[in-house]
């Protein structure tokens, strides 16, 4: 049995639980947002739609001239768009971590905060799948990666981590689809029901004809169960299918049985710190207090807190068994990753990874949302210098000592990721203020729940 | 709304019309070829019983068959020059004021840089001319009569029990 | 019909089948077939038709033989039947065909107007310019006409002293930048001969070099090569495994060093002296072997001021190494010494020493036959320049040499060529000289035109031409002939219509020497098809002539505060005619393993005492002149010198020379290598580039090494803790047919690099420029991998050509996500470009980096695409690409076997590499032919197998290399 | 035929629903019917429905993934086999991540087509009795009776807590 949240919560007052709160305003606060945004708004929205243009056009030029315009080279074949792949798949992670895994554990704070990190799921997938064929040299055969009728019989290797990852991720894109369309139907019900003209249309596409009967209720309650228990596996599986990209070869820092879940829990480490960056800045725009309390941030830091230590035991164990096998690349490659050229990425992924998350064992820092900000902010930069370290940092020190060069990113690599940003950013804020952010039904069903709980403390301390 | 779909649509199909005629298939054959002198396979191949190779004759020593010398084409219609056989061979050159004596023939049949191809092998096999080419015999103008892609070349290597391996053509 | 017809139009139907210079996919294949007219009976479109002909890269005059694909030369190999290359090629013969198609090569006439600049003239225009000229400088006077072009042929000679009696003169200087005078004249001294001698290094067990780059540009590198690889392949003597034991005496540690067992660095310009010094020593340990029939004291009196101690302090080394070397020498059953180019002193003691130990007429030969091949003597150049500076020439004609470039400053050529009336220039890429002509003549490339050439006493060899004629260019000697023909009314001044005729003449007199027997066309046709003429050539014998030796000579010494500066021609770029080759830039140098510049290589200690780091731009100033170009910090150097390879620093000579690197003989005394220099740091950087990135090994298996003892009782170096037997987790696939592999003898291999340009020009393969190659995008499939070995232990350098090793578990193939990658029914490790999408994991997975990655669509500015080689694909922007052992070669031979029209035995197939390789290191064949020669090799080295990274890996690689022999220093 | 009448009563509080649908449901009067705008179990427990049948779908959809799975994969190394760094033609450990994604794939699929169907989605008409403000805060329950019985359903309803009820006559 979960502890209530009153002793799971000790320092802040009960005020800052959204317990107060009406079924009413639950839904008053969560449709305010989907009141026609403001001049700003767009403004923004059109900003990150530039970032966009920019990043398409120097993808544009790359395809015209040929990836020579990118700083790779031999023996950093993989560099910045991989590891901006495995970033997005991480961040994506979270989504479903909070929306399925947690969902399975019955967890109740995850209910105001689940919709936007299952959105940011769909969008991070989005980006990331970007990645693999803006990085193809051809990127015009992407297709072949997929089986399909042809007169040659010919069909991708079904051996190739690269397939596996064209299945896990497609998968898991079309799963997450599915299971955040699912989860919005009885909100886009209430928002149908709530608007009027064009808006009442959208809803109601999305809605499905969505009324809450309880023969609805219990197909979807069954689905959305259903849906989260092959969520689970398949969060897990894909990003250990991400992982496999590299284990599965034999180059030293890369070939090694304990990344997939040292991937998992990088990805959940750093698709939460994620979801705590977006929603620190959305609670203040949007005006969400009521919605998304102190409380619900400091279990998303508990678990950023969790991951992390994870994490770090993942960096010790891998340099430990370098040690201990004696093998001597493997060796010469964690010597070369802490003190070769790359070092000073290497101890700035540390710092943020496992040091500054540390912090967060103190309550005081876990409520105080400026610190927590910055904390996340610092928890991103770490995960993306990771994936870059494993990537690019392992190709350059291989097996031939001969073939080692250093790998910079170039301006069209810089252009693309800052696009990827302005690309996720922009498809997350069309969407909070467009589709229900807040799961307004499961908002009133954890509502319920905390009523009730608190009701049993208080009996049990008469 | 079915304004918008109509519109969606027709920008569709549009670009679809638009990539498929952008876009090259080299390994297409071309029907629409048109020679610049009239000469007929039927009529030579045909009507005349002329051997392939005998105008083709690198065919079987050669990866390239070979478009025969005008050497070739005189020493027949030369030799029938009083049958007036020589006016129709020696046509492209005094209608035209190109180059003389240079014959410009349009390929029939290409196939792209990727795949190798060598005519001397199939020959050896006892693959007949026609297997490929079609019934050039009784073309007067050659148009080509199968589609030369990858799976036309499987096929019959795997009939065949030739080599299927990637490296037999491309490398 | 007219042949000029037919001529063009195979050249279009070339065009249409050779159309393998299109993108896959991308442009559209040829859309015409344009057919003979007459076809030519020699070819047959889609086969490639040989030609024997004879390099001119370099003097050596190696055979060769190139490949022609419907009327252009594409490939350039060895000819096998040839005793100098003996079937191999090294990179700048290679790298000829980049010559033949290079895109600044003059493509018609062009005169000069008074203000400098150049415009295109007609041929008809050109001739009546140049033969009124000529006319008047005829009439003006005697020898008022310069020829000054390389040394020629005998036909070509003929002609050029016919066309300059016509007009009224002698004047004709046959100009070798790095003559080897000192050779010729040591040899006069010695033996009072006027050749130089010939050696038979394999004939040696014991080889002493002092100076001498015999396998990088000394005499004849490839022939040098292919014996000391025989010198230093492992044998039994007297139950004893031995191998030859080789010592440089030099500076700096080159390829030549590299190779040997031991490398006595000196001060430069000391080598001489410390050869005298080991003749001297040679005499007073009275090692003087008496059936050489030297009088010890002849030569204690001509060594007398070549003490070993006093020449030991002053090199820089012990006394006692000298005193051991003689020792070596003389007591081994055979021995040779060698020396450097442009050192008298070192010639003559070299010869002496080879003498006085008995190998006089064994390792080191002179030709009974005339040398036929004319060099002028450095005075009769600087006297041919005096003579324009004095204004007594009116017409220079000035063809293939470069001397703006290549005699230094103090000489005064550039200001005497403005004292000229009028300066012709006839030559290829047009270069610093060409600057300063009054007209300019674009004339045929060697592989071109109609010639001979006689490399060496008793070596007489043909050129033809074998390739159609890329530009509106002419052969020099039909340009010539015309010149008499069009101004002297008398027929008589040269009895010859054009240089073909001339050329049958030369050699209805050779036939007579060689086999009077033979009707001319017969042997006409015989030598035409072989290259020329093969006669075991008349050792004479020699002895050496006491009277002619001379004074004793006198060390010379240098000051001991300042550098000495030694240049040294760079191995590919040679004396800087190789630098508009971009193979030949783009090739790293073997030993700084540096691309596309020149250097300053200094000695790191020195560097810091000098407050100069890796690329800082150096100055160096000498009494001749100054010089700025990076520094490049290497510990094989003496530390009290520094070195610059020659061949950069044109300020004219195409795309690919212009602006790299600085010309040394912009600093160096007239005919001398070696001088002092001072050295002034300045703030300018300047990046040097390399493909290699590392020199150290780590210990790695990559590179594997044998000592000689272990060899002799038959131990395997191995690892302290070797690593368990692999565990295979699936049945081994099993091969129908054949199963190609190959087996590298890496004791042979000098890393002459020949393979990788082989390869370059086999392939395809695009050159990527500086920038390319400092973005880490370089594409040789073969490279050669250079380490340096732990201090004091192993060879003095590691290398080892790699390639793709064509494993039998490739890591690389299970990660295709699309099958581009995938190991092929005969054991290669397929590449299939057209599949490939370009996720580049293989490149990844690939534990030798031997993946290549097109980072953009490769190109070839016109024409230097018309080498390419239509039966391979060229690869497009986006698509990984690799070794593929030839395939195309495979694949011919294959369906050639298939057809019944050649069998498919044992050595049909040579890759490139393997074919080009002068140490004949690469042999390739059929795993599954026990009997084949690459399996024998691997058996009868079987102590010395091993594969790259195999144990670690279990890669299975079909490559298996011969460890590389060492002895222990200090060992011998 | 007798009149049939259909009474909503709608709820604020759960509970309340809860027990007027039991009683309801215990009375055994009418065909019941109930609004909820967000899942509870209590109002679930009072309906006392069925499992859904959407698990099956799930499963057929599953165990198709896994088949479909190994016939892709095993099969196409067949159809052009190809030889891949010294593994046999048809791998089946690394084949075994392709079986997985699919069985995910289309068990999810099956799922959601499951839901569709069985709970007759998309549907375009509202159910009978639905009102608004049941999608938002209120619960409703619609009983569907015969005219005798629905005074007595209104005041079971009132007396359960219902805020509003309203009847109305429906078509046979």
């Amino acid at each position: 049995m979960a502890r209530t949240p009153e002793a799971a919560y000790p320092v802040a007052g009960r005020e800052q639980l959204p317990v107060e709160v009406t079924y009413a305003e639950v839904d008053q606060e969560a449709l305010r947002l989907l009141q026609p945004p403001g001049r700003i708004y767009w403004y923004g929205v059109a900003f990150l739609a530039a970032l966009v243009v920019a990043g398409a056009a120097a993808w544009i030029r790359q395809i015209y001239t040929g990836l020579g315009v990118t700083g790779l080279q031999m023996p950093e074949m993989w560099a910045t768009y991989i590891t901006n792949f495995v970033f997005w798949v991480g961040i994506a992670h979270c989504g479903t971590l909070i929306s399925a895994i947690l969902y399975l554990f019955r967890s109740r704070w995850r209910t105001a905060v689940y919709r936007a990190a299952e959105a940011m799921t769909v969008f991070g997938v989005f980006t990331a799948g970007l990645f693999p064929v803006i990085h193809l040299g051809r990127p015009w055969f992407f297709y072949w990666l997929a089986p399909y009728p042809n007169e040659r019989w010919l069909q991708p290797n079904f051996r190739s981590p690269l397939v596996w990852d064209f299945f896990a991720v497609s998968t898991y894109l079309t799963v997450s689809i599915l299971f955040l369309l699912m989860g919005m139907v009885p909100d886009a019900a209430v928002a149908r029901e709530a608007s009027t003209g064009w808006r009442r249309k959208f809803y109601a596409i999305f809605s499905l004809g969505w009324q809450g009967t309880e023969e609805q209720w219990r197909h979807f309650s069954m689905v959305y169960l259903l849906l989260a228990g092959l969520a689970t596996p398949l969060v897990l599986s894909v990003h250990s299918v991400v992982s496999w990209d590299f284990a599965m070869s034999q180059l030293p820092g890369w070939h090694s049985t304990i990344f997939p879940p040292y991937f998992v829990a990088g990805a959940i480490f750093s698709g939460l710190a994620m979801v705590i960056t977006l929603l620190i800045p959305m609670r203040r725009w949007l005006k969400l207090e009521r919605v998304l309390t102190l409380w619900h941030f400091d279990n998303l830091a508990k678990v950023v807190l969790l991951t992390s230590i994870i994490v770090t035991y993942a960096y010790i164990v891998e340099a430990f068994m370098a040690w201990y096998s004696g093998d001597p690349f493997e060796k010469t490659t964690f010597y070369m990753r802490a003190f070769g050229p790359y070092g000073h990425l290497f101890w700035l992924m540390v710092l943020c990874n496992c040091i500054i998350p540390l912090f967060l064992f103190s309550p005081r820092i876990r409520t105080n949302l400026p610190l927590l900000f910055i904390i996340s902010i610092c928890v991103n930069i770490g995960m993306w210098l990771e994936r870059f370290v494993i990537i690019a940092v392992s190709l350059s020190t291989n097996f031939m000592p001969s073939q080692w060069q250093l790998y910079r990113p170039s301006l069209t690599e810089i252009t693309i990721t800052v696009g990827s940003f302005g690309w996720f950013l922009m498809w997350f804020t069309l969407f909070s203020r467009h589709l229900p952010v807040i799961s307004m039904t499961e908002v009133k069903e954890g509502v319920v729940w905390l009523k009730k709980a608190i009701r049993q403390e208080q009996a049990k301390a008469a | 709304m079915r304004r918008t779909i109509i519109a969606i649509a027709v920008v569709l199909v549009v670009g679809a019309v638009g990539t498929a005629a952008v876009s090259q298939k080299p390994w297409l054959p071309r029907p629409d070829v048109v020679q610049p002198i009239p000469f007929s396979h039927r009529i030579h191949a045909g009507l005349h019983h002329i051997p392939c190779q005998y105008c083709h004759e690198y065919a079987r020593r050669s990866p390239t068959s070979g478009v025969p010398p005008v050497q070739r084409c005189i020493g027949c219609h030369g030799t029938l020059a009083q049958k007036g056989a020589l006016t129709p061979v020696t046509r492209p050159w005094t209608d035209h004021k190109g180059a003389p004596l240079e014959i410009r023939w349009n390929r029939v049949y290409t196939l792209p840089d990727f795949v190798r191809f060598a005519h001397f092998p199939h020959i050896h096999a006892g693959i007949a001319c026609q297997s490929c080419h079609g019934p050039v015999e009784t073309m007067d103008r050659v148009v080509p009569v199968y589609e030369i892609n990858m799976g036309f070349c499987l096929n019959c290597h795997a009939q065949k029990r030739a080599s299927t391996d990637c490296v037999t053509c491309h490398y | 019909m007219d042949q000029k017809v037919s001529r063009r139009s195979f050249l279009k139907l070339a065009a249409a089948t050779g159309a393998a210079a299109a993108i896959p996919g991308c442009q559209p294949a040829a859309r015409h077939l344009v057919p003979y007219v007459v076809p030519d009976e020699n070819v047959t479109p889609g086969l490639p038709t040989f030609y024997a002909t004879t390099c001119a890269e370099c003097p050596a005059g190696c055979g060769m033989i190139a490949r022609n694909r419907e009327g252009r030369v594409i490939k350039l190999e060895g000819n096998p039947l040839d005793p100098i290359g003996g079937g191999s090629l090294c990179a700048r013969g290679q790298a000829a065909l980049q010559g033949l198609y290079n895109p600044d090569r003059l493509a018609a006439p062009r005169t000069r107007s008074g203000d400098g600049r150049s415009s295109p003239i007609s041929w008809q225009s050109a001739m009546a310019q140049l033969i009124s000229q000529l006319k008047a400088a005829a009439s003006a006077g005697k020898d008022r006409v310069l020829f000054f072009g390389p040394p020629q042929g005998p036909t070509l000679r003929k002609i050029t002293e016919a066309w300059l009696k016509a007009y009224n003169s002698q004047r004709l200087v046959a100009y070798e930048p790095i003559s080897y005078q000192a050779i010729t004249e040591a040899a006069q001294r010695c033996f009072g001969r006027s050749d130089k001698p010939v050696y038979q290094l394999d004939a040696a067990e014991v080889l002493v070099s002092f100076g001498a780059d015999f396998l990088e540009t000394w005499l004849s590198p490839v022939e040098y090569t292919r014996q000391y690889a025989s010198f230093r392949a492992p044998r039994k003597t007297d139950g004893k495994t031995t191998m030859g034991f080789a010592v440089y005496v030099g500076p700096r540690l080159n390829l030549t060093a590299a190779n040997c067992d031991q490398w006595l660095s000196v001060r430069p310009g000391t080598e001489g002296a410390v050869a005298m010094a080991v003749l001297n020593a040679v005499v007073e340990q009275g090692l003087v072997r008496p059936e050489s029939g030297l009088d010890p004291n002849v030569l204690r009196q001509l060594t007398a001021n070549f003490g070993p101690d006093a020449i030991a302090q002053q090199a820089g080394i012990s006394a006692e190494a000298i005193r051991k070397i003689a020792k070596q020498l003389a007591q081994a059953k055979s021995a040779v010494a060698l020396a450097g180019a442009d050192d008298e002193v070192g010639q003559m003691a070299a010869m002496l020493l080879n003498a006085a130990t008995g190998n006089l007429g064994v390792t080191m030969k002179f030709i009974d036959a005339p040398e036929l091949t004319r060099v002028s003597t450095w005075s009769e150049v600087t006297d041919a320049v005096k003579a324009m500076r004095e204004g007594a020439i009116d017409v220079l004609f000035v063809s293939q040499v470069n001397p703006v470039f290549t005699i230094p400053p103090e000489v005064g050529v550039a200001e005497a060529l403005k004292r000229v009336k009028f300066v012709v220039w006839a030559g290829g890429v047009p270069d610093e000289t060409a600057e300063f002509a009054h007209l300019l003549l674009p004339i045929d490339h060697p592989l071109e035109a109609w010639d001979d050439v006689s490399p060496r006493p008793g070596v007489m060899r043909l050129r033809q031409p074998v390739t159609r004629r890329v530009f509106d260019s002419r052969a020099l000697g039909d340009l010539l002939l015309d010149c008499i023909a069009q101004s002297s009314p008398t027929p008589s001044a040269a009895p010859w219509k054009n240089s073909l005729e001339a050329l049958k003449a030369t050699w209805r007199d050779v036939q007579n020497q060689v086999a009077p027997a033979v009707p001319f066309d017969q042997f006409w046709t015989k030598a035409l098809s072989e290259g020329g003429v093969y006669v075991e050539p008349k050792v004479a014998s020699v002895t050496v002539n006491v009277s002619t030796l001379g004074e004793p000579p006198k060390p010379q010494v240098l000051a001991d505060d300042s550098f000495a500066l030694t240049c040294f021609p760079h191995i590919f770029l040679y004396d800087g005619r190789g630098a508009d080759k971009p193979w030949l830039q783009e090739i790293p140098e073997p030993v700084s393993q540096i691309v596309w510049d020149n250097w300053l290589e200094i000695h790191p200690e020195t560097a810091k005492r000098l407050d100069i780091d890796e690329g800082r731009v150096v100055e160096v100033v000498t009494k001749s002149g100054r010089i700025a170009l990076a520094a490049h910090l290497s510990s094989r150097i003496h530390p009290q010198a520094v070195a610059i390879p020659i061949g950069q620093g044109h300020t004219a000579y195409g795309r690919y020379a212009v602006g790299r690197g600085a010309n040394p003989w912009q600093a160096l005394p007239a005919g001398r290598f070696v001088t002092a220099a001072q050295l002034r740091p300045t703030q300018e950087r300047y990046q040097l580039v390399s493909p290699l990135s590392g020199g150290d090994m780590m210990g790695r298996p990559i590179v594997e090494t044998i000592s000689l003892e272990q060899l002799e009782r038959g131990i395997v170096p191995q690892e302290e803790e070797p690593y368990p037997e692999p565990y295979n987790m699936f049945e081994p696939y099993q091969y129908p047919k054949h199963q190609w592999g190959m087996t590298i003898d890496l004791n042979a291999c000098t890393g002459c690099s020949a393979c990788v340009a082989a390869c370059y020009a086999e392939n395809n393969i695009p050159f990527v420029g500086k920038e390319g190659v400092a973005h880490s995008r370089i594409m040789s499939w073969i490279r050669i991998e250079r380490y340096w070995p732990e201090e004091g232990k192993g060879p003095l350098m590691l290398k080892m050509p790699m390639l793709c090793q064509q494993c039998g578990q490739a890591p690389c193939e299970p990660v295709c996500p699309v099958f581009a990658a995938y190991h092929t029914e005969e054991g290669l490790n397929g590449q299939i470009y057209n599949r490939c999408i370009g996720t580049r994991y293989c490149s990844n997975n690939c534990p030798y980096k031997v993946r290549r990655f097109n980072w953009f669509a490769p190109s070839w500015p016109h024409p230097l695409q018309l080498q390419l080689n239509p039966d391979v694909t060229v690869r497009g922007a986006g698509v990984m690409e690799k070794c593929t052992f030839c395939i195309q070669r495979i694949r011919f031979a294959e369906m050639q076997d298939l057809t019944g029209q050649q069998r498919l035995t044992d050595g049909a197939i040579v890759p490139a590499c393997a074919q080009s390789c002068p140490a004949k290191a690469i042999t390739f064949g059929d795993i599954k032919d026990e009997n084949s020669a690459m399996m024998r090799r691997r058996k009868e080295h079987a102590l010395r197998n091993y594969r790259a990274l195999d144990q670690y890996l279990n890669t299975q690689p079909a490559i298996v290399y011969l460890r590389s022999i060492y002895r222990e220093r200090g060992e011998g | 035929m007798s009149e049939i009448i259909r009474i909503v009563g709608s709820f604020a509080d759960e509970e309340q629903c809860a027990a007027s649908i039991e009683k309801l449901r215990h009375l055994n009067i009418g065909k019941v019917t109930a609004f909820v705008p967000f899942p509870s179990e209590r109002i679930s427990e009072a309906m006392q429905l069925k499992r859904s049948p959407v698990r099956a779908w799930v499963l057929c959809g599953g165990i198709s993934g896994v088949l479909t799975g190994f016939a892709l994969t095993v099969g196409t190394s067949f159809t052009y086999p190809h030889h891949v760094g010294g593994m046999p033609l048809a791998s089946i450990t690394p084949y075994v991540v392709i079986m997985f994604e699919l069985l995910i794939l289309f068990g999810a699929l099956c799922g959601v087509t499951g839901f569709l169907v069985n709970a007759r989605f998309p549907r375009f008409e509202p159910v009978s009795g639905y009102s608004p403000k049941f999608a938002s805060d209120r619960f409703g329950v619609v009983v569907t009776c015969e005219a005798a019985e629905a005074e007595r359903v209104e005041a079971i309803l009132r007396e359960a807590g219902a805020e509003e009820v309203t009847s109305e006559s429906v078509q046979g």
